[in-house]
């Protein structure tokens, strides 16, 4: 128990505090290793857990093929690309110019051409994907549902127009026309009388096309609903409150995490 | 006055401070005195809420929906007979919303054993393997289940966080898990993730502190539990006293904040208006 | 009307690989047949621009790279033009990379960029490479507390104390401006955390559109002097220097697709709508 | 080059075989998509090794600056030098390193941490992991107390400094703007409080918090939207690239075969009756 538990237990404790009132300690060792040496341990720590991980997934996809499980086939891929990966790693530089240690990130390495020709792609049209799911998303999630929803649609449809050059050429006209048959529809759903309505849309369609006449339509006047303009506000002001909300609860939450961490209250990540 | 004991400490604590003060702060790093007073302050708070809590006192706390299906999401796994997906996040355990993330593996863990539902836990940190494992391995055990317990429920596929999501993807359209959890600190996978989750009509739930991921799990998800709700979710799920006194702590916390933005706006504006001379943005800029 | 509105529901349970080809079609025909929008620069951008250009001749810029192969269609426009600028203005840029592959990025720039168009700028003078550095955060710390004990040697094994342009830099306050061009984690947030906010150097950065918003409230408070924000911020940043790069012929693509999702969205809607009417008829 | 030639084609087809994804998960998908597993897998631990493990752990216990060859921890060192010269090269290694023997400890519980593989040695791990987390903890606690909290605390205060602030500006700082997001932050950050039943006046002041949240979350997505398409764009640049008579047209030659490919087992599955 002494060693499974509290030596665990203590180990966050002490190094939970030394980590933090080190911030406020101007004494070169403790100083060095707040700032360097405990983040640098943890780094080797986790480059010594990966062989752990990596031993893991030859086991599992080694099981695989061996058990003939479905779709066994393709494991053979991922224990070649491993072995591949392995052998560039620490077996052929492919580049006598270079040093061991230095091939992982030189020129004219294996190791750089497998990351160019392979780690490269595949990263990148992983993450391209999301073009595709995010247009999707969308398509799907941004419905009129209630409130909420439609400030995120309108939010959204706002930057995504206004940011791209596009948005430039939408005059604020339009959008003011677009924006009186949108708050027509919310007359029709507070009154539910359809004369209201009409008064009111006609109304306003009537009054922006004479103001428009007047002023003779440029196409970022009245710059509150000039996209460009208006994508700013939203993305400086609205967008910048709920961010800063979210953003300190975060951190308050990290804050007191971690605190339960240090003092033991929450010792459950190291089982119970 | 209630807790004698916490008020001694917290005397000692400051007395210490005064005295070391009055020998010359050897060592300290003066321009961050106001960082110092605010994490004594802080976690002044918390303990005295997490000890209000473990002599008894019980305090209301609000529902958050999201905690709440999470039972209902394993029941529905348990009747379809398919597994529960869990992904603890992309970054290792030196990120806080990773040990939270899990923290509340354990608890899903425990509800899986429960009902005898597959769990099947890719994780792309292999400290965070070692680390689920440990608190799957607990909760199976606590559940009476250590039969069912076995250590490639975690497993690993690797560290790259694209390819890490590619092996997920292939996991979820093959093998069809009825509920997908996404629960720790995430980056721009959070999409392919819960978009691929939504094609198979999993039911989801999300956690995360990651900020700007959480409008993916907002939209594509069932249920998200957003930046403070997920670091509330152990306590909510363990029903621990001492960890609902945290909770507590914390929103007097954010009372506390509330009021000083409300006063410091205050004396900020008195300082614009030259009527003090005291800056207090000046005051709360810490190098 | 019937058959509109059956339409129209029909579109509504569109399989979404529609939506998949549709948005490979328009974002890739632009590429091919550009229309040339005009562009304009948001406060954020011009922040940054404003920052550069304010800096004293010869000012010592600390050029941060953390992206890679992943996020480079969005970074690398920026750290291009910004560069250009820079070296235009006559600054020198230290280079650094707290991702492995933010290295290869930089040796892509160097070749690409520095070379190619400023022949006469010459490395160890007027730019260096000191690479990446492993450790994330300690390396921000490493820098801010002593760079040269972290860097003893530069990307090309050059020992720092026989680059001419290192003199005088021993720590992160020698330096007079601080852009860092971001992925993620560690990043724009770190900088902030651990070097800007405790030293007081001034920093502005260019980060992924995705990240924007998480580095928006710094932004907005003056912590950060400024954000260019994805490909469209560098589009917009080479239009205030006036040179047009890789940032400019991506946007035509860029807002046709943006035209066409937001029609999907619009439809979608008026599908939800007619889908709703229905369901309440019957 | 043909290496880089070879790399093209390979390139392409990787891509293209991600993509395809998107029409459905197919053999090539799938052939991709383990590949890129074991890739990154060997890819992250030679990473790892090269950058972590050799230069700041072997770097700081065996530094060339101190080598004397006749000490006895140089002579385990010159051991370990004779079974592989690349990773521990003839007389030290050479990162700019003084020597630092309390890296023993980090090496120690790494070398625990592989241990834990065996069944009963499993626990070893756990000394590792409450390592990291404390140490976590404690740079985290002060970092986000510091930028996240007590400075945006500072950034949410009122903002008249300008003695001519309009009242209404869109653009840049106004009396309007500086109100709303104060009543912005402070609703918002209500949301988050749990001990209080979200009704009456409380419950409203939540509600406007949410109507934050929600503007904040669109234009989030919105910029998503924005780099996501940026990045498409990136993808396609780099198959029009390949294209090129350089590397033979590779990207159409494999699309095309791909498509082939793709419909031919399309069309196979529809003639036979399907399995279920």
């Amino acid at each position: 128990m002494f060693w499974k538990r509290t030596i665990p237990i203590a180990i966050v404790a002490t190094v939970g505090f030394l980590t933090l009132f080190g911030w406020f300690v101007d004494e070169p060792h403790i100083k060095n290793f707040v700032e360097d040496d405990a983040t640098q341990w943890y780094d080797i720590l986790a480059s010594f857990a990966i062989f752990l991980g990596a031993l893991n997934l030859l086991k599992m996809q080694s099981q695989k093929i061996l058990k003939k499980q479905t779709g066994w086939q393709y494991s053979i891929f991922a224990v070649g690309g491993f072995i591949f990966a392995i052998i560039a790693g620490f077996v052929i530089k492919g580049n006598d110019a270079i040093q061991w240690g230095a091939h992982v990130t030189g020129k004219g390495t294996l190791f750089k051409w497998m990351f160019e020709f392979m780690f490269t792609p595949l990263s990148a049209t992983m993450f391209a994907l999301l073009a595709f799911f995010v247009a999707s998303a969308s398509y799907r999630a941004f419905r009129i549902r209630n409130f909420e929803a439609t400030l995120l649609l309108i939010s959204g449809i706002i930057i995504m127009l206004g940011r791209v050059p596009i948005g430039i050429k939408i005059s604020a006209w339009f959008v003011l026309y677009l924006t009186i048959l949108g708050i027509g529809v919310v007359v029709n759903n507070a009154f539910k009388n359809k004369q209201i309505t009409l008064g009111f849309v006609v109304g306003g369609l009537l009054l922006t096309t004479i103001a428009g006449f007047w002023m003779g339509w440029p196409v970022d006047q009245p710059a509150l609903f000039y996209l460009p303009i208006l994508q700013d506000w939203i993305y400086n002001i609205p967008n910048v409150a709920g961010a800063r909300a979210i953003m300190m609860g975060i951190g308050l939450g990290i804050f007191a995490t971690s605190m339960r961490y240090i003092l033991g209250i929450e010792k459950s990540y190291i089982g119970e | 006055m209630k807790d004698k004991q916490f008020w001694i400490g917290a005397g000692i604590v400051i007395a210490l401070l005064m005295v070391y003060y009055l020998i010359g702060h050897p060592f300290f790093l003066s321009n961050r005195t106001v960082m110092l007073f605010a994490i004594l302050l802080f976690s002044g708070t918390l303990i005295y809420y997490t000890r209000l809590a473990e002599s008894g006192e019980s305090f209301f706390l609000r529902d958050i929906p999201g905690l709440k299906a999470v039972e209902e999401a394993v029941g529905r796994s348990t009747e379809m007979g398919k597994q529960v997906l869990y992904v603890p996040g992309i970054m290792d355990m030196d990120q806080v919303e990773t040990v939270a993330g899990v923290i509340v593996l354990g608890h899903v863990a425990k509800m899986t054993a429960r009902y005898e539902t597959p769990l099947n836990v890719p994780v792309s940190r292999a400290i965070v393997m070692k680390a689920g494992r440990e608190a799957c391995r607990e909760s199976y055990l606590m559940e009476g289940r250590p039969d069912l317990f076995q250590d490639d429920m975690v497993h690993y596929l690797t560290d790259d966080q694209f390819a890490y999501a590619a092996g997920v993807n292939g996991i979820m359209v093959r093998e069809e898990p009825a509920a997908c959890l996404y629960m720790g600190k995430f980056y721009a996978e959070s999409l392919i993730l819960a978009e691929t989750g939504n094609s198979i009509g999993a039911i989801q739930i999300a956690g995360t502190a990651s900020q700007s991921q959480i409008p993916f799990f907002v939209t594509a998800c069932d249920y998200t539990l957003i930046g403070e709700e997920f670091f509330a979710a152990s306590a909510y799920l363990s029903q621990k006293p001492e960890l609902l006194g945290g909770i507590k702590g914390q929103d007097m916390l954010k009372a506390m904040i509330v009021g000083v933005i409300l006063i410091g706006s205050a004396l900020r504006v008195f300082h614009d208006f030259g009527w003090i001379s005291w800056d207090f943005v000046n005051f709360l800029t810490v190098q | 009307m019937n058959g509109i509105l059956n339409f129209i529901s029909r579109i509504g349970q569109l399989d979404r690989r529609w939506i998949f080809l549709i948005i490979a079609l328009v974002v890739l025909i632009p590429l091919f047949f550009p229309l040339g929008l005009p562009i304009r620069a948001t406060e954020s951008t011009r922040l940054v621009w404003e920052t550069v250009e304010n800096l004293e001749p010869e000012s010592k810029v600390l050029l941060s790279l953390e992206y890679g192969p992943s996020t480079k269609p969005e970074l690398h426009p920026m750290v291009f033009a910004l560069v250009r600028r820079l070296l235009k203005n006559d600054h020198k840029i230290y280079m650094t990379c707290l991702w492995p592959d933010g290295q290869f990025m930089a040796e892509d720039l160097i070749e690409k960029v520095i070379e190619l168009e400023f022949p006469d700028k010459s490395y160890g003078e007027d730019y260096v490479l000191l690479g990446f550095r492993p450790g994330g955060e300690a390396v921000i710390k490493g820098i801010v507390s002593n760079i040269r004990k972290l860097y003893t040697v530069d990307a090309r094994n050059l020992s720092v104390d026989e680059i001419p342009m290192m003199e005088a830099v021993n720590q992160f306050k020698d330096f007079d401006f601080l852009f860092s061009a971001s992925a993620g984690f560690p990043g724009t947030v770190e900088w902030v955390q651990y070097a800007s906010d405790p030293t007081g150097v001034p920093m502005s950065t260019g980060t992924t559109s995705i990240q924007v918003n998480e580095v928006m409230p710094y932004v907005q408070g003056g912590q950060v002097k400024g954000i260019l924000a994805g490909m469209p911020g560098a589009a917009e940043y080479e239009a205030l220097i006036g040179v047009p790069g890789i940032g400019t012929s991506g946007m035509d693509a860029q807002s046709i697709a943006h035209v066409v999702i937001v029609l999907f969205i619009i439809f979608g809607n008026v599908a939800y709508f007619v889908e709703r009417k229905k369901a309440k008829k019957y | 080059m043909s290496g880089e030639i070879l790399g093209a084609w390979i390139a392409v087809f990787l891509t293209l075989a991600i993509f395809s994804y998107l029409y459905k998960d197919n053999a090539f998908y799938k052939i991709a998509e383990h590949i890129f597993v074991g890739i990154s897998a060997g890819y992250w631990t030679s990473m790892f090794f090269w950058t972590q493990i050799q230069p700041n752990l072997f770097g700081r216990l065996w530094p060339s600056k101190q080598y004397d060859a006749d000490s006895f921890w140089y002579g385990i060192y010159d051991a370990l030098s004779w079974i592989n010269t690349s990773i521990f090269p003839a007389g030290g290694i050479d990162k700019g390193h003084e020597m630092h023997l309390i890296y023993l400890l980090p090496f120690a519980l790494g070398i625990m941490m592989l241990l834990s593989v065996f069944d009963k040695l499993s626990w070893f791990a756990r000394w590792g992991i409450a390592y990291t987390v404390g140490m976590a903890a404690g740079l985290r606690a002060y970092g986000y107390l510091n930028s996240n909290v007590i400075a945006q605390v500072r950034n949410s205060t009122l903002n008249f400094s300008d003695p001519d602030l309009p009242f209404f500006a869109l653009i840049g700082n106004s009396y309007f703007n500086s109100i709303l997001l104060l009543v912005g932050t402070i609703s918002g950050l209500l949301y988050f409080y749990f001990s209080k039943e979200q009704k009456g006046v409380f419950g409203k002041v939540a509600r406007v918090g949410i109507y934050f949240l929600m503007v904040s979350f669109g234009a989030s997505f919105g910029f998503a939207v924005m780099g996501r398409i940026s990045l498409l764009i990136g993808r396609f640049v780099d198959l029009i690239t390949y294209n090129d008579a350089y590397y033979h047209h590779a990207t159409i030659w494999v699309l095309i075969l791909m498509v082939l490919a793709l419909g031919y087992s399309a069309f196979k599955e529809k003639g036979s009756p399907k399995p279920s």
